[in-house]
């Protein structure tokens, strides 16, 4: 299990005050994790030491620069388990890797009446450049239906995939459900029936330990402001294949071999998808964010997610008129989302908020989701490896305190 | 420490018992949009009298205790108002009648019915015209 | 005139030693520029006390993250003096910015035998998306030539300019001869055409004030590492009515206004182009980068590279061999590209590694520019605002004892 | 302090008195490839006699001195290699040639001409169906 009070100390905001006397209660990690002083440390560093340019430079700041982004992507491969760095694309985030899959592969792979096949439980990210890409080119969307527990119709899956799908994307843990969901068994549904794979691992990658040779994915992508990281920045895994097929998604300075006036040749993998000066600092935090959390083991991170989540149910279901959404504690990650009779998930939020208590409320970037349960919007707690059963008890305590305001 | 001066009374009770909810058969123009924070639509009829003037405004829609009093709030200040007037609605007047501290995200949701009332009352034709077009379809 | 010695004081870096009693003398700024205190604090307060996801969240960090974030929007642009902060759009980098205007307006305007305008010392970042986009589409690319000073060929434009001419997009600086491009005029010719007009600031923004509404130009883009801030972030600037009509770039969270499983809405701009979590501490310190920069005066900051790059081009024409390339001291920023005679530039940069001074050698991502020099890199020395006249007499002096380990 | 390690006699002499530097009119095999990180471009021109073995071995092109002195001192160590011994050539037996401390960015300097080297090799037939295909053409 996790030393929980040496974590805290790690984490310099769990200090602060959001009010006079209200410590913070950060119940959002699901939207952007707090950063330990550690990762917060190592581009300080960088900025004070090392900062340079990469790749093109011969001085010694360039070089260590270069060596220090590089190192990381090394560090993030073998988190993820991939076979070669080459295959760990730099993006900017989740939603960048998931679009540039959309354009580079989509473009040259998707035509009028090929079916991509989603779920009904996608995050934005992984449902709208689908939807771009298929309106452009005539190609049909198909999801694959949740059931009232929030867990995927596994039954419905095969049907779906027909010899038209070409690729089957989803996510791997739901950010409002909370819902793990097989990803091994999907991946092998869709490439039984001739389609790619590709994996939304925005909230898996925070809390679980990933595989991408186990899970045989074609494609995954990640932020690393979930997973202790600074914002800015993510990767794409893919597999070396289907990379080296694709033609570049944005163009410039980094990506190319030769230019002359009259066209381009590309650089080798990963750079062909890197355009620009990348995100250097931030590339070196997502080093020091996936050492963090190997140092705490993600079996360990996981563990406490199950512990905590398993807490929180509990301590929720005391709160009458409380109805969270999704599995049971043993099949999700640590997300929570629920409704309040009587009170509008904006209402909570600003009433915890007034005790210090971080969560979120809204449709989570996942209307369709909250579409189809027949509501707007629903309050959502996210734990992560600092959260203890304290600020659970507070968390109920304050709701108990809402429904006071709303006399309830 | 609660500190509860965004949620008064008053809030509480419009949000629970509110005003101007529902819908007009016979209204002259329906407007809807939605709140991107959260999803909450708010929808909002108006009829005129012939006079140009909100004869009568009904309001519906999901949302927060903010924006569900102020839907309320605002309806009924709008009854009477020439179109123009409607249309020259300040913020800061919706505002002051709410009468709570608001954080930004906040304000969002309380502007919420004002925007929808004016985006239908600007999509409406002038009075003069609008008059022209009703007697044209008779 | 800047307080030189004060400036310094206030970039951390410059009091590393690069190898063990060889004080750091960074002449790379061209390439990336060092960070200010006040920037690296700015972010690494924004991560110790204020870090949440933006613009979705009704807690108290979320809004103050937001709020921080939305502010560095805003002082952005003032700083180039854009009518209204909606037209400006964060990005990854300049080469993004430019990406998503050859994505976004460039698929949706240009056909068949329309013509790109650019000019032969273009950075690759504003070639290689027009030659994609030129080579899908059957556009034609011509090219400004530039002359034997490294200037551009002025009399040459207008004809360049046809009625088939869509959009001129051109460098304000050019980031190896150094050489300041009258962007205002070239902008009128464009618009006189027909065509609009694209700035890539990336090396412009560092160095003088910019004013989008003096020059009229239709788009521009820059970096935030080139002046003063963090990697992973720079701006697009559009004019209004043209981002209005162009569809999305990248697709995802906050980019959308609803959405269902049969399709979308947008957000208003700016957010249209933002999509997913953002880069938001980096924004909070282009915001704090620009502050330090409006500090310092941008006309100050301007009068001090034509000094610094005055004195240095005078010190430089006494070693022998020596070749700058580029047009005199008061047509240019401060980048300064040359030639040593039967040395690399490789070479050169190693060997002034040796004594701390940082330069590049290579292509400059400027592959046709070279070529049409008939060489395939320069080295270059690049000036910013802590650079001194002792390190510029130290870079002659270095470049002497290269000569000498060349028996030259 | 200068620390000119790198730049020992032996490299500037070879760097500015090349060896095998030139082409060869009757290669059996031509490759050039450049160095991304500069745009220097290295071509190498091979022959091989009938054992196929480098009977003749020419170099060309531009580049810093870690990269021209590689050329000459692998293109005169492989002379009389066959194909396949010039394929597995190393990269770490080229560097202790060189015999100087690198930094990575400059081992792709000083490991340009062997890839390019090797490149060719890979790009031929092996040597019996190299034979055959000259067979067949004549
Ligand atoms: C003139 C010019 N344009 C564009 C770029 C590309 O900037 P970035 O790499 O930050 O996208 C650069 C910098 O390398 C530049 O000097
Ligand atoms: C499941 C899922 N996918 C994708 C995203 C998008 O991540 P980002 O905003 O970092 O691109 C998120 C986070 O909001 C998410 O929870």
């Amino acid at each position: 299990m996790l030393n929980v009070p040496q974590i805290r100390s790690d984490f310099p905001i769990l200090a602060t005050e959001v009010y006079p006397g209200v410590p913070l209660i950060y119940l959002d990690s699901a939207a952007s994790s707090q950063k330990p002083v550690q990762v917060i440390e190592a581009m300080d560093d960088y900025y004070r030491h090392t900062n340079a340019n990469v790749h093109r430079g011969i001085h010694r700041l360039s070089e260590e620069a270069t060596n220090a982004y590089e190192a990381a992507r090394a560090k993030i491969a073998r988190f993820i388990n991939a076979p070669d760095p080459a295959e760990v694309i730099y993006v900017s985030n989740t939603t960048e890797g998931i679009n540039l899959v959309a354009y580079s592969w989509g473009r040259a792979n998707i035509q009028a009446g090929d079916e991509i096949l989603l779920t009904e439980m996608e995050h934005h990210a992984n449902l709208v450049p689908w939807q771009v890409l298929a309106e452009e080119k005539g190609a049909v969307i198909k999801y694959v239906p949740f059931l009232a527990d929030g867990t995927l119709d596994l039954t419905a899956v095969p049907a779906l995939l027909t010899e038209r799908t070409k690729i089957f994307a989803f996510t791997a843990v739901s950010n409002v459900f909370g819902t793990v969901n097989p990803v091994k068994q999907l991946v092998k549904l869709a490439h039984d029936a001739g389609a790619i794979a590709l994996v939304d691992a925005a909230q898996a990658a925070p809390r679980m330990p990933l595989d991408v040779q186990d899970w045989d994915c074609d494609f995954m992508a990640f932020s690393a402001h979930k997973m202790c990281g600074p914002t800015g920045i993510g990767i794409l895994y893919g597999k070396r294949a289907l990379l080296e097929a694709m033609p570049p998604f944005q163009a410039g300075g980094d990506m190319i071999r030769r230019v002359t006036l009259e066209g381009s040749t590309w650089n080798e993998l990963p750079w062909k998808f890197e355009a620009g000066t990348p995100a250097i600092a931030e590339g070196i935090g997502f080093g020091a964010a996936v050492d963090y959390l190997n140092g705490l083991g993600m079996e360990n991170v996981h563990a406490h997610e199950q512990f905590i989540t398993n807490y929180a149910l509990e301590a929720l279901s005391e709160v009458g008129g409380l109805r969270v959404i999704g599995p049971p504690a043993s099949q999700r990650g640590g997300v929570t989302a629920f409704t309040l009779e009587g009170i509008h998930p904006h209402d909570i939020a600003e009433l915890l908020d007034k005790d210090g208590i971080a969560i979120r409320a809204g449709h989570h970037c996942a209307m369709p989701l909250h579409h189809k349960l027949g509501i707007n919007s629903t309050a959502r707690a996210s734990f992560y490896v600092h959260t203890t059963t304290e600020e659970i008890d507070k968390l109920v305590a304050s709701l108990h305190r809402a429904k006071k305001v709303f006399r309830l | 420490m609660l500190d509860e001066s965004m949620y008064r009374e008053q809030i509480i009770d419009l949000y629970q018992n509110p005003l101007n909810y529902g819908h007009l058969e016979d209204a002259d123009w329906t407007y809807e949009e939605d709140n991107p924070l959260c999803g909450d639509v708010i929808e909002v009829d108006v009829k005129l009298d012939e006079n140009g003037r909100v004869a009568d405004i009904a309001w519906s829609g999901d949302g927060c205790a903010i924006s569900q009093a102020s839907a309320s709030l605002l309806t009924d200040a709008v009854k009477g108002l020439t179109l123009e007037e409607v249309r020259n609605f300040s913020k800061e007047e919706l505002l002051e009648m709410i009468g709570v501290p608001l954080s930004m995200a906040r304000v969002k949701c309380a502007l919420l019915s004002l925007k929808v009332l004016k985006a239908g009352a600007y999509g409406m034709p002038d009075p003069k015209s609008l008059h022209q077009h009703i007697d044209d379809e008779a």
